[in-house]
């Protein structure tokens, strides 16, 4: 075995964050507020948020629930970029400056960091995001490893938004589909048991589909679960191209 | 108190400003496109004109403009091969950061090429008393 | 404060929560009924989506296998307070749930010949505990997220109709009967009742009582808690179960399949410590003998870090190829929460709580029980939820995703057979009263007590008083902890005194339902006086089969918690002592 | 008024299969105008005396010989497409009133085809020696 790392006494910082908020009901505009935090090595943006909340002002809304990026929850603008807040530990920020936190772009903020997601998710419903097969196999259907891992990059997604609310093209008109919607096409069209790949592939062929993509990247930096969305993009274009998978 | 008034301004990487400055360079082509063939046309209407126009063309402050357009050009074409090859190239989408610098390093290499050329032209009419 | 508006609805069957036993539930009873789904989590957050090893089946794709062996090892692996009957339906139709879930998509690892690919997982053997076996079937580790994402696809493409951050807070009851339940919808802060014939709960586990868990902050055990307000009865709520190999400090899982691929878990000095106390399987003995053995070498001070209070998952051993192909996530947590590099350090874990074995009664049909046998009619519960028994004293891993489909499925299906011949039990007019009172209570609290200290409070008292060791002392120390608590609760402060997405309002909700629980773990784990399986206690540190080889039912009597035993249905298998 | 940033309009599926060859052209023509623009400007701002040297005489010169005519002649068409399909994409984006959007685009097209219909006649008309103020000095008009 290697050295054991030593984890060393976790020291503890004081931040400032600015958070962006919003509240129909209090008749105020969108507006910045800031909290001092006292925070730990191990922290996250989201434990600083629940800081605020718990202890300063309860009325701070925020989506979260696993607290380690699986449940796609708490997506949000932190420091300029899309990212989940229980993924972005505080120490790796320049803890120097002020922490900007604000809701995800292009979707209609409800209260605080809250947005209305209805939209993401019926363009994720648009595309067919379930198996369309005809067979009704007695057992599993076989599928060779190469042909499992053809689709494995995308089907990692976690519906965060943080891509479709990261990319410029849904932000100026929040018409297109958006590369989550795509991501989740391509996890099925690349399937080899599935059979409706025309199908979705005719849906992205719309005015708001795929040839919106102006390869930006900002949906694949922001990406959380590190999916390579653009190149998902890039291989539904050219399956569309193509007429076929 | 460095309270923004707006939201910040989404700090997207080199993807992103590529793109930007790709959109803006292709409108500022179009428009030049569109006043060029104008100008164009007016050898068919009437050579003296035409010569009249280009001489202007020739003068310091279109003729330095006329570098701003070859800057765009440049940039414009050099990333339209860029977003073509992560389009139609399996590896593009990978290497697509390092074809944006590559883009910039030959735009400014060419450019670097032509602008002392055409300033020397553009002075050198001036001098002539255009 | 204005009174919320009240929405009605009819529907044949009515499902809270929309993990993976909701969901499953739903895919049956969709296409026969007039289904809705709520839940206070967009469904694809549930935190099914969290599971990571895999689900149990006896498919012998790779090695032999048979659906007896699994039965025999979930009994043993729970310690013989598993109801056979029940496990064995759970072995037999694990297999049929594996297919169903790869035939609406899910997309498991393969073997080269291109099926469905398994591995070992703690506590599974071939032929009664002669050797590890290969059970488990999975997708990498995140085998959760794929069948809550296989799922809701599925409801998807049946139109299942879901009520999404819509928190149910009460279920009516009319004449023993259910009738409906009352949600507070986040986005507005409507209340609206929903009719059902049947109603099914499937709002998962409450590992939020304590403080080092695994468990998501959503995880406040709501449905359990209304059953139990209710008036009805739970089941061996002292059975919790502490996942050896949370991240240190925080909880966060990583996988028993690490050491399902070989992963070592070492104290200070380098030793594999799991030899001395399985010498058979080792590592992958069961959960709950592992976090023991992890806590006992801690506490004897060979614990490895500054402060000795943790032991090391050792997977330097293993080629990066196979940490990248078959453990991405949990490496990459330790990465980004710790830091630590797994391909090169061992990782700091300790034991963080996982799963509530116990939960609302119910028989083989999901049916929730009212005593030792009584149905109530119409109503079921399935999932991490209800306590059918299959886990017993203690759930083996994989078993549980298991559970979630099997059970799921059957409420589902038992749910639409009683929908189809019963009629609505009529609503009563106060229907929402209580629900309004308990809402309006809080929102105009003047109180001065904030939730968050509270919820802390009772955290770190579980984590100390009623873990992994429990004595008569510390539970006693918790149950006072917690009465004082509850005064403190009345007094509760909830800032946000709005109607759109008060959050505030709904962390007070969730912390009655803690505070019920709590009470109710720790009442009946001090009348177990006994170690059994996930329930250790160091003043009575043996099994006793003699008074204590049945389950605790735990009655809500006033304010006061009333303990009654109901027994374990034996079929095949004799208790025997655990041995691994 | 409460501000929101950049709120969404709701979606509306227009079913426009167009869009795909939009697309294709944008990357063909421009692998074709790589060439042809290139080209042009070397030898119009590049060669010889570079942009000193450009005059009515220059053209004539140029459009005396048939594959010049071709060259720009091709030059026009696709970049004059190439360029009023992307600002139709950029108009797409920005524009949320549907009417608007129209207008927009309808005159992005008329000037589109006004102009390449110009500059095809003005191309394949062309005759060096229509003002002799100027073409005198040319040798094909002697
Ligand atoms: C980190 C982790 C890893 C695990 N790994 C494995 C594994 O590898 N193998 C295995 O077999 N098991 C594993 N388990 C256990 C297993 O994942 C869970 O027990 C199981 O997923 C629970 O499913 P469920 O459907 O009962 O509940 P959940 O998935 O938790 O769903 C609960 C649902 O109820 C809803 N809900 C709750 N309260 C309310 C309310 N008041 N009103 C409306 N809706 C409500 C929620 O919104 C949610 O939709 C793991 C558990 C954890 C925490
Ligand atoms: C020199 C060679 C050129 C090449 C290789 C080229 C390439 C491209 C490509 C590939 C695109 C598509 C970009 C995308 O989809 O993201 C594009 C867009 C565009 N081009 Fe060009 N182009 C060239 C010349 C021109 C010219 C001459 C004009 C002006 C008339 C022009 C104007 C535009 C405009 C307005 C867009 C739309 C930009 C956007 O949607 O963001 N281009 N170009
Ligand atoms: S593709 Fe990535 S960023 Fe987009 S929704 Fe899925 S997980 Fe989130
Ligand atoms: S950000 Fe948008 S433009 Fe394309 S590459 Fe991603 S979808
Ligand atoms: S809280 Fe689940 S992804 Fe962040």
């Amino acid at each position: 075995m290697s050295d054991v790392k030593v984890i060393d006494e976790i020291p503890t910082y004081q931040v400032t964050l600015f958070v962006r908020r919003f509240n129909q009901e209090d008749g105020l505009e969108a507006r910045w507020e800031d909290f001092d935090v006292t925070v730990h090595g191990t922290d996250r943006v989201l434990d600083a948020l629940h800081k605020i909340k718990w202890e300063q002002d309860g009325s701070l809304t925020f989506r979260r629930s696993c607290a380690h990026g699986v449940c796609g929850s708490d997506a949000m603008r932190i420091n300029g970029r899309n990212r989940l807040a229980c993924k972005t530990l505080i120490k790796d920020l320049d803890m120097t400056k002020p922490i900007y936190v604000e809701p995800i772009k292009g979707l209609t903020v409800e209260k605080d960091l809250v947005v209305d997601m209805n939209p993401f998710y019926e363009a994720y419903r648009a595309v067919k995001p379930f198996l369309i097969a005809s067979d009704k196999p007695e057992k599993e259907r076989i599928q060779s490893p190469e042909d499992r891992e053809r689709f494995e990059d995308t089907t990692k997604c976690i519906l965060c938004a943080a891509c479709t609310s990261s990319c410029p093209v849904f932000w100026t008109d929040g018409q297109y589909f958006g590369p989550a919607a795509i991501v989740n096409a391509h996890r099925f069209i690349f399937d080899s048991r599935d059979e409706g790949a025309e199908v979705r592939l005719d849906i992205l062929n719309d005015k708001e589909g795929v040839w919106r993509c102006r390869t930006t990247f900002n949906c694949t930096e922001a990406c959380p679960r590190g999916i390579e969305v653009t190149k998902a993009i890039a291989e539904v274009k050219q399956a569309i191209l193509r007429g076929k998978p | 108190m460095p309270t923004k008034p707006a939201g910040t301004l989404y700090r997207g990487k080199t993807g992103m400003w590529s793109w930007v400055l790709h959109r803006i360079t292709g409108v500022a082509i179009f428009f030049f496109l569109l006043v060029h063939t104008l100008d164009t046309a007016l050898v068919r209407m009437s050579p003296a004109d035409y010569d009249k126009v280009i001489a202007t063309y020739k003068g310091a402050i279109i003729g330095f403009a006329e570098l701003g357009l070859v800057a765009a050009i440049l940039f414009h074409a050099l990333n339209g091969i860029r977003v073509t090859l992560i389009d139609f190239w399996s590896k593009g989408t990978k290497y697509q950061r390092v074809m944006f610098w590559v883009v910039i390093a030959l735009a400014v290499i060419l450019f670097a090429g032509f602008a002392p050329r055409h300033i020397m032209n553009v002075i050198h009419d001036i001098e002539l008393g255009y | 404060m204005a009174k919320p508006t009240i929405h009605h609805h009819e529907y044949d069957v009515v499902i809270v929560g929309a993990g993976g036993a909701g969901m499953r539930a739903a895919i049956e009873t969709g296409p026969h009924t007039k289904t809705a789904v709520i839940s206070k989590l967009f469904p694809t957050r549930s935190h099914t989506g969290a599971a990571q090893g895999g689900m149990a089946a006896a498919l012998a794709n790779v090695e032999e296998d048979s659906w007896e062996w699994h039965t025999f090892d979930t009994v043993k692996g729970g310690d013989y307070l598993v109801d056979q009957d029940a496990a064995e339906i759970l072995a037999k139709e694990s297999v049929q749930a594996v297919i169903d879930l790869e035939n609406m998509g899910l997309p498991f690892n393969r073997t080269p010949d291109g099926k469905i690919d398994q591995r070992r997982f703690g506590g599974h053997t071939r032929d009664h505990g002669k050797a590890p076996v290969r059970r488990s079937c999975y997708a990498a580790d995140r085998t959760g997220h794929m069948i809550l994402q296989t799922l809701y696809q599925n409801c998807v493409k049946l139109g299942i109709e879901f009520y999404n951050e819509f928190y149910v807070l009460d279920l009516v009851m009319n004449d023993g009967k259910p009738a409906a339940v009352v949600a507070y919808e986040l986005a507005t802060g409507d209340l609206h009742v929903f009719a059902g014939k049947s109603i099914i709960f499937a709002t998962g586990g409450f590992g939020k009582i304590f403080k080092t868990t695994s468990n998501a902050h959503t995880l406040t055990g709501d449905g359990v808690g209304i059953i139990w307000r209710k008036g009805l009865p739970l089941e061996d709520m002292e059975f919790y179960q502490f996942h050896p190999t949370g991240l240190a400090g925080l909880g966060i899982l990583l996988s028993e399949a690490a050491r399902g691929e070989g992963a070592i878990l070492r104290n200070s000095t380098g030793e594999r410590f799991m030899e001395r106390y399985a010498p058979t399987i080792k590592d992958l003995a069961p959960r709950d003998m592992v976090a023991r053995a992890m806590a006992n070498e801690v506490r004897e001070g060979r614990g490895a870090g500054p402060n000795k209070d943790y032991v090391l998952l050792d997977l330097t051993h293993l080629p990066p190829e196979v940490i990248d192909a078959k453990l991405p996530d949990i490496t990459e947590f330790a990465r980004t929460y710790l830091g630590v590099e797994p391909y090169t350090e061992p990782v700091p874990v300790f034991p963080t709580a996982h799963y509530a074995m116990g939960g609302i009664p119910t028989n083989i049909k999901a049916e929730v029980l009212s005593n030792n046998k009584t149905v109530v009619p119409g109503l079921y519960a399935a999932g991490e939820c209800a306590c059918v028994s299959v886990h017993g004293a203690n759930r083996l891993g994989t078993n549980s995703l298991l559970d979630i489909n099997v059970f799921g499925k059957r409420a589902g299906i038992y749910a639409v057979e009683y929908a189809k011949k019963a009629k609505h039990v009529p609503v009563p007019k106060d229907a929402v009263d209580e629900t309004v009172a308990l809402l309006e209570h809080m929102r105009n609290a003047k109180g001065t007590e904030k939730v968050a200290v509270l919820r802390k409070e009772l955290q770190d008292t579980m984590d100390l008083n009623a873990q992994v060791y429990r004595t008569e002392e510390s539970l006693d120390e918790a149950l006072a902890k917690i009465a004082e608590l509850r005064k403190r609760y009345e007094h509760v402060q909830v800032q946000d005194k709005g109607m759109r997405f008060n959050t505030d309002l709904l962390e007070a909700v969730e912390l009655g339902f803690l505070l019920d629980l709590a009470e109710v773990l720790v009442a009946t784990a001090k009348e177990r006086r006994e170690s059994r399986g996930g329930h250790f206690r160091e003043d009575y540190p043996t099994r006793n089969d003699e008074k204590f080889m049945v389950h605790s039912m735990a009655y809500k009597n006033g304010s006061k918690i009333k303990i009654d035993w109901k027994p374990v249905t034996i079929t095949n298998y004799q208790p025997m002592e655990r041995k691994y | 008024m409460v501000v929101i940033e950049t709120p969404r309009s709701p979606r509306s599926r227009k079913a426009a299969k167009f869009e795909r060859w939009g697309w294709l052209y944008m990357r063909i023509s421009g692998m074709f105008l790589l060439v042809l623009i290139f080209g042009h400007l070397i030898i119009n701002l590049v060669m010889n005396g570079g942009i000193t040297q450009i005059s009515f005489a220059f053209v004539a010169g140029k459009w005396a010989d048939p594959f010049w005519k071709i060259w720009d002649g091709l030059m026009l068409w696709l970049a004059l497409i190439h360029g009023t399909n992307g600002m139709r994409t950029i108009v797409n984006d920005y524009t949320e009133r549907e009417t608007l959007r129209k207008v927009l685009n309808y005159t992005l097209w008329v000037v589109c085809v006004s102009l390449i219909v110009l500059g095809t006649l003005v191309i394949t008309t062309f005759d060096p020696c229509v003002d002799s103020s100027v073409s005198h000095t040319l040798s094909v008009c002697k």
